[in-house]
């Protein structure tokens, strides 16, 4: 046990900030509420990077007890934090990106009233996520778990002028419900298997445990555990409320549901590894939901034209890609694309944001086009974040998507190369909102400018980082866990995945670039060309008929029409209408007339006299 | 047994309720007295607190000596103390949370007081009884002192409605709880607690009547606690009642009539638990399904709070049923912690509700965040410990709840409660997003500033809230402690 | 027909039960305020012989003084009862029950 | 004994239906005063069951108290509001088609279990039981029940409070 | 024993039954030896002279009601305070304070009713001068109102 750090005031800090903005930020200028609100994220990066340091390589979990929170018989739960390998990899990202968009958020949300609610609501979401990363049992990561809930609820509805804003919380809060509910059950069913909610002593209980072949009791807490999961992280089939939470703030979009809330699922999965290692089924389980739900997703994301639902569709499923690392025990391939995709999703989004900004809210991508010469650093940055998570060498995409996939691939066969071609669909949707967005003539009507430097800059460095990043963490996110398959030579499955993505980009450019460039100059140009490019054209309309129009119409009118927006929404609010259909019926019971009532109590009267005689009375 | 005449042990055993009795009846008589026009008599109101203040003291006093007193018909011990001091504590809150409310409605005089202090002392002598008898007397003392404070608005026709429903259905219960006792007395030959418990465990009774003694109390009681299905009562009572009175009668009665519950189900027939414990379970759930379900749709925030009393009623139904110390303790801690949260939310209810309660409407509460930032900040504590949000009171007083359902292997139970609460969620998420997002409605903007006493009471319970929700230890440790009883 | 020749008190137990139900019947079912009220005092009178009958099965007297103290809350509650009761005809001028319930759902 | 029908049997025969009788009367009468008096009816024969039974102090109180006190309030009250006989009866189906079978059902539960259950009880002999005067009721509650006592006036207090809050018009 | 009790109550028992006697000989004896008259004169109430104005239901005021109350509420002391003249010599000075608590208790109410003026009936004429009146003055100034409901 190393001397203490003093780690709580790692999610302290910005709970402070959180407190100062939401109980006198009314009061103050702009200037002191986003200092405020900054500095206190970057106090916290700093006071993580202090720390890193000071415990090195963290051969053994550094563990700090502050105070005793429960004590109920056998069961004592503290207030305890811990620092290991994993937590290590969580705390920069989160503190790290956070700060970033903290910066950009100041830019973004400088219009905007509410600006000191706004960012107390941030800090708030800091502090519980936090909380979350660092507790060191299951009740503490319940508490943040809850919290970023409340924040992300609260922030969703940020703008509920408009009432859609409000169904998205609604949505956004029922599925969560949903996931949460899943915890807690897992929660009182890992006390009373263990009699501990302590990572330590849980996990060192379980790993004396056999593997379950059949669904034991492991079994059951870790399928409950990936049904929270499911419903922070966004998967099949409680993802529905993430592309409604785009109605959000983009910092936020980016913050909370693309960087660091949505992969808390992923976390308590590679938290918990112990237990899900010991249990096959649901490890499989994990796995087929997240490759159904990375396929679903992806396909989806090729029919939106909202650049921000885009975006979060891909959300989804790279979230799926996790997953499957997790179903393939590949935890720290599944924290390692965590940390790339903070980064790249990160650019997207604020990239998107930065985007919506310049065009005064516009977020249709049918109303875009061209700009890259009037925001060329927007454009830039988000080309990196573009090329990562198509998977092109070189970029931090890549390999944690490589890695994914050849973990994959050593679970099963098919898996991978449904892998593959989602990958290439991923690359291909990406590459279609870019061009889009940046190429052809400017198909809107507001004048583009391009953000201040408070945006640009974080854009700038997230970049730098999608691209380096993955080099970067790479040592540090595989001292995480047990060697993964990626070490070793896998250059043809390497070869495959890239080549999907490459291939995924160039159809994309071959049918939003190419065709639109060539269509331009059909115009002037001559016959002998026409030929070759009425040709073309043809090809392309073969291309267009044969694939696109295919792919489009299908997943339109299947996967989001029929299932997403049918199926899963229909239950979801289903869900709420029978609830307070049951509500109206017992209401009806309460017709305000005492007879009515003293007939009630009779009746109650009756039921128990007769229940006391016939219940137990054999026993 | 000792001598009949009381001791002074006896004496100090009763304090709290002598005190509070003599405070009342010094209310009472000082009430023609004192005389301003405008309906304004803080002197009243700071004896009020005072007595109560001194009366707490003397429950705490009291406990350093615990034991039995006039003949077994009290019995002072952690589990009577907890309750006492609970309810007294409510009181005092009541008190500070009302006084807006009163000098509003130019109501506030030497009866009120009078009358919440002499209810307080029924529930005092109703969480230390350990005789049938005393017990059902002190019920009625809290009862009827409740029915009056109910219809205390005598010009307000909704006052005076919840009065007479609360009245003559509260009577009638009473009739069937009476009739139990008849029978348990007419079975056991006494009505004391501990000895019906002997004979009892003696066996030689016969079982079948005793069930029919045992359901015709457990009809008495269950009323009382507004467990399904006689919860009928509740929603109208507490909407109709003036705000700080609802505020009230959810927290103290029902935390004293939960005690009397727990103790004569636990002591008296401890030994038929198999009996009743099948019907506590289908009485829990239907109750947390009836409050959580009808609440969602309610648009009264008086009448959604009260039934989300009603639902966590059934939460402490579900701990009564698992018939364990633990489960008692989870009981204590829960209705500890949610008195102090009602109160308080009936507090700010009843402030932005304004003069004869026009505003009660969850529209009302829009933009409260940007007027009264304070009140939607406790609201929001408030509402989230009713939710059962980690770092508040309820998330652990559910925590330990389910905790012992678990414990005594009642997983279904346990389920349906967690589904239940993930409902529950919704209607007070709903007051909150109000609160917070929408555009200050006419009620919020004519609000003036609340008093310093109405403040101080929503901190006190609020911080009270947080402090159970942040280190819940001490209190639980006590309350396990307390829980056995015997 | 031929008469026993003595009472046992379970006789007088199942009057009590039998009165104890007529209370409560009335309560279901009559509409002046003032009878339903009357009808509870008819349940707690039923209650209280039961527990004279008790008392004399077990030959204590404990049951008689039981009776005294549900005498004494009677009277309490038919003062205050009755004072709701005026309150409530002051502003609906009817003691029809069904007249009191505008609080509902 | 004696060899006909003796006191205690006619005593309780008639007693009991008159009783129930009244009791009948008062739950069917159209008029609340009517309602009343069939009440002090009940109130007056189970007096004198109370007599059988040797609680003659009861007896006596029983007849002081509720038909003397109480219902002398009702009638107050009655003739105060004056409120005729009842409106003819909207259909009430709820209270009548669950509550009553269910009472029913309830009766039928108790007295079931009380003549199976409980067959042996002491017969009722008029006098066989004579603790019933003022003296040990005295006794017993001024030291075992001293504490109830006491508090039962508190709740007078309560009594007298709630009438003046409630009831008090042009006063003050 | 038990007989002599039977005794004791049987003077008890012939006074009842000679009370329901009479009264009910009385009323029969009535019905049967007098003449039936019936005309509308007959059937007033004061058959000489006056005609009866309003309804013959005459109001009672609420005082009646508080007093009625009061009644009750000493009622129950009497009805206390029997046994415990009966028992005083027993226990002496104890069963004394005993008693004292409970009657000063009760006194205080009394106090308290008495000083809220629910005892001098004078004062209500004039009050109700510049009350407003509730809605039970109004049933008392406009019976037909009520009447006419019925």
């Amino acid at each position: 046990m190393t001397e203490s750090q003093s780690l709580w005031l790692i999610p302290i800090l910005p709970l402070i900030g959180a407190a100062l903005n939401g109980l006198l930020g009314r009061r103050l200028p702009k200037m002191a509420v986003s200092a405020i609100a900054i500095l206190s994220v970057l106090g916290s990066f700093l006071w993580v990077m202090k720390c890193l340091s000071a415990l090195g390589n963290l051969d053994t979990p550094h563990a700090e007890h502050y105070f005793t929170w429960i004590q109920s018989g056998a069961l004592e739960i503290g207030v305890d934090f811990m620092v290991d390998r994993l937590t290590r990899i969580m705390l920069l990202i989160v503190t790290g990106v956070g700060l970033l968009i903290h910066i950009y958020a100041v830019g973004y949300m400088d219009h905007e009233e509410g600006f000191s609610r706004f960012f107390s609501y941030l800090n708030l979401f800091m502090f519980f996520m936090l909380t979350l990363v660092l507790a060191k049992n299951f009740l503490l990561v319940f508490v943040g778990w809850e919290g970023v809930g409340l924040a992300s609820y609260l922030l969703i509805g940020f703008y509920l002028k408009e009432k859609f804003a409000g169904d998205a919380g609604k949505k956004a809060f029922i599925v969560n419900r949903i996931g949460d509910f899943g915890f807690s059950l897992a929660m009182f069913l890992i006390v009373i298997t263990f009699g501990s909610l302590d990572f330590t002593k849980v996990f060192e209980a379980a790993a004396k445990m056999p593997v379950e072949a059949h669904a034991g009791i492991l079994t059951a807490i870790a399928l409950l555990l990936f049904v929270g999961a499911c419903g922070k992280s966004a998967q099949m089939p409680l993802y529905v409320w993430l592309p409604d939470a785009m109605a959000g703030p983009t910092p936020v979009s980016a913050l909370i549901h693309a960087a660091t809330m949505v992969t808390a699922g992923v976390y308590i999965v590679a938290r918990a590894s112990v237990i899900f290692d010991r249990a096959p089924i649901a490890l499989d389980v994990v796995s087929y939901i997240g490759l159904l739900t990375a396929v679903v997703a992806a396909t989806i994301g090729v029919t939106q034209y909202d650049i921000k639902k885009v975006f979060a569709y891909s959300t989804v499923s790279q979230l799926g890609f996790m997953f499957m690392a997790c179903g393939a025990k590949a935890y720290s391939s599944g924290i390692f694309h965590v940390a790339t995709h903070a980064f790249f999703k990160a650019v997207l989004f604020l990239g998107a944001g930065s985007v919506i900004h310049a065009l005064h809210g516009e977020q249709d991508m049918r109303n875009m086009g061209g700009l890259r010469s009037k925001i060329p650093q927007t454009f830039a940055t988000l080309c990196f974040a573009w090329l990562a998570i198509s998977g092109v060498p070189g970029f931090s995409g890549a390999l944690s998507k490589d890695e994914i996939l050849i973990a994959v691939h050593g679970k099963s066969e098919w898996m991978f190369w449904v892998g593959v071609v989602t990958a290439g669909i991923t690359a291909f949707y990406v590459s279609r909102a870019m061009f889009m967005t940046f190429f052809g003539e400017y198909r809107g009507k507001a004048h583009p400018h391009e953000s201040p430097l408070s945006m640009t800059g974080p854009l700038w460095v997230l970049a730098l980082l999608s691209a380096a990043g993955g080099y970067l963490m790479r040592d540090l996110v595989h001292s995480i866990g047990p060697e993964t398959a990626s070490h070793g030579d896998h250059g043809s499955l390497e070869f495959i995945i890239v080549a999907a993505g490459l291939l995924g980009i160039g159809l994309a450019a071959f049918m939003y670039l190419m065709n639109r460039g060539l269509s331009q100059s059909v115009a002037k140009a001559l016959g002998p060309v026409y030929r070759l490019v009425y040709d073309k054209y043809r090809v392309d309309e073969f291309y267009d008929a044969a694939l696109v129009r295919p792919i489009q119409a299908g997943s339109e009118s299947v996967l989001w029409k029929g299932l997403d927006v049918l199926l899963i929404d229909g239950v979801v609010n289903g869900v709420g209408r029978t609830a307070s259909a049951i509500g109206g019926i017992l209401r009806r019971c309460q017709g305000g007339h005492v007879p009515s009532y003293a007939t009630w109590i009779v009746l109650g009267a009756a039921l128990v006299l007769i229940g006391f005689q016939l219940v137990g009375g054999g026993r | 047994m000792n001598s009949l005449f009381p001791t002074s042990a006896d004496f100090i055993r009763f304090a709290p309720e002598i005190v509070l009795t003599v405070v009342g009846t010094l209310l009472m008589l000082l009430e023609p007295l004192t005389g301003d026009g405008k309906g304004e008599k803080p002197q009243l109101r700071w004896l009020a607190i005072a007595g109560l203040a001194l009366a707490m003291a003397a429950a705490i006093f009291a406990y350093g000596d615990p034991g039995p007193a006039f003949n077994g018909m009290l019995l002072v011990d952690g589990f009577g103390t907890f309750f006492s001091v609970l309810v007294i504590g409510t009181g005092l809150l009541t008190v500070f949370c009302a006084q807006d409310y009163l000098i509003r409605e130019k109501q506030e005089n030497g009866e009120f007081y009078a009358l919440l202090l002499f209810s307080i002392a029924g529930q005092c002598i109703m969480a230390t009884a350990n005789e049938l008898i005393i017990l059902f007397i002190g019920l009625e003392i809290s009862s009827i002192s409740s029915y009056i404070l109910a219809g205390f608005l005598r010009e307000d026709r909704r006052s005076n409605e919840s009065a007479l429903k609360y009245f003559l259905l509260g009577s009638f219960a009473t009739g069937f709880l009476l009739y139990g006792v008849a029978w348990i007395y007419g079975l056991t030959g006494s009505t004391n607690l501990a000895t019906i418990q002997a004979t009892l465990a003696a066996g030689g009774v016969n079982p079948r009547l005793l069930a029919l003694s045992a359901a015709l109390m457990f009809v008495g009681f269950a009323f009382k606690v507004s467990a399904a299905p006689f919860q009928v009562w509740a929603p109208d009572v507490y909407q109709g009642a003036p705000s700080p009175v609802s505020a009230f009668l959810s927290a103290g009665p029902k935390a004293a009539a939960f005690a009397i519950f727990l103790r004569v189900f636990t002591t008296a027939f401890g030994s038929m638990a198999d009996r009743w414990a099948p019907v506590f379970w289908g009485s829990a759930l239907l109750t947390m399904i009836v409050g959580n379900f009808a609440a969602l749709r309610q648009d009264n925030i008086k009448r959604m709070l009260a039934y989300s009393s009603i639902a966590h009623a059934g939460y402490v139904m579900v701990a009564v049923t698992s018939h364990s110390t633990v489960g008692t303790a989870a009981a204590m801690f829960y209705l500890a912690s949610y008195a102090f949260v009602n109160v308080g939310a009936f507090a700010v209810v009843s402030y932005v509700a304004a003069k004869g309660e026009k505003h009660v409407g969850i529209g009302d509460f829009a933009g409260l965040a940007a007027r009264q930032p304070l009140a939607a900040l406790v609201m929001t504590i408030f509402f989230t410990s009713l939710i059962g949000v980690p770092l508040t009171a309820g998330f652990f007083g559910k925590f330990y709840i389910f905790k012992a359902a678990l414990d005594a292997g009642m997983v279904w139970l346990t389920v349906l409660g967690l589904l239940n609460s993930a409902v529950a969620a919704y209607y007070y998420l709903r007051v909150i997003v109000v609160m917070y997002t929408h555009e200050p409605s006419v009620a919020v903007n004519e609000l003036e500033p609340a008093s310093s006493g109405l403040q101080f009471g929503w901190v006190a319970a609020a911080a009270a809230t947080l402090a159970l929700g942040i280190f819940p230890s001490a209190l639980l440790e006590f309350a396990s402690r307390a829980a056995i009883l015997r | 027909m031929m008469l026993p020749n003595a009472v046992p008190v379970s006789w007088y137990l199942i009057l009590s039960a039998i009165l104890f139900s007529m209370g409560v019947a009335g309560f279901l079912i009559r509409r002046n305020i003032i009878t339903v009220f009357m009808c509870i005092e008819l349940m707690l009178n039923a209650v209280n012989l039961s527990f004279v009958a008790f008392s004399y099965e077990l030959k204590k007297i404990d049951g008689q003084l039981f009776t005294f103290f549900v005498m004494v809350v009677a009277a309490a509650e038919a003062a205050v009862g009755l004072a709701i009761i005026l309150t409530v005809f002051r502003h609906r001028m009817s003691l029809e029950i069904d007249d009191v319930s505008s609080l509902k759902n | 004994m004696i060899p006909m029908p003796n006191l205690d049997v006619l005593g309780f025969l008639v007693l009991a239906t008159f009783a129930v009788l009244c009791g009948l009367s008062v739950i069917l009468q159209k008029h609340a005063v009517a309602s009343a008096l069939s009440l002090v009816g009940v109130m007056g024969s189970l007096a004198v069951l109370y007599l059988m039974l040797g609680a003659e102090f009861l007896a006596a109180v029983q007849m002081i108290v509720y038909a003397g006190a109480i219902m002398v309030l009702f009638v107050f009250v009655i003739m105060l509001l004056n409120s005729g006989s009842e409106r003819p009866a909207k259909a009430r189906y709820f209270a009548y088609l669950v509550g009553i079978p269910s009472l029913l059902a309830f009766l039928g539960v108790i007295s079931f279990f009380i003549l199976k259950e409980l067959p042996n009880t002491s017969s009722v002999q008029f006098g066989a039981f004579t603790q019933g005067g003022p003296a040990p009721v005295g006794r017993l509650l001024f030291t075992q029940y001293l504490l109830p006592f006491e508090v039962t006036s508190l709740l007078v207090l309560i009594a007298i409070i709630g009438a003046m809050v409630l009831a008090k018009k042009e006063i003050d | 024993m038990p007989e002599s009790l039977a005794q004791q109550y049987f003077p008890l028992l012939v006074q009842i039954l000679l009370a329901v006697l009479v009264a009910g000989g009385m009323v029969a004896a009535g019905l049967l030896i007098g003449k039936k008259v019936k005309n509308r004169v007959k059937e007033m109430p004061y058959e000489c002279g006056m005609t009866p104005t309003g309804n013959a239901r005459e109001r009672f005021s609420v005082k009646f009601y508080l007093v009625g109350m009061l009644f009750i509420l000493f009622d129950i002391e009497a009805v206390f305070l029997f046994p415990w003249a009966v028992v005083f010599r027993e226990l002496k000075l104890f069963a004394w304070f005993e008693m004292v608590t409970f009657v000063v208790l009760i006194l205080a109410g009394f106090f308290y009713i008495w000083k809220k003026g629910a005892l001098d009936w004078t004062q209500t004429e004039t009050s109700k001068a510049h009350k407003p009146p509730t809605a039970l003055d109004l049933m008392l100034s406009d019976e037909l109102e009520v009447a006419g409901r019925r």
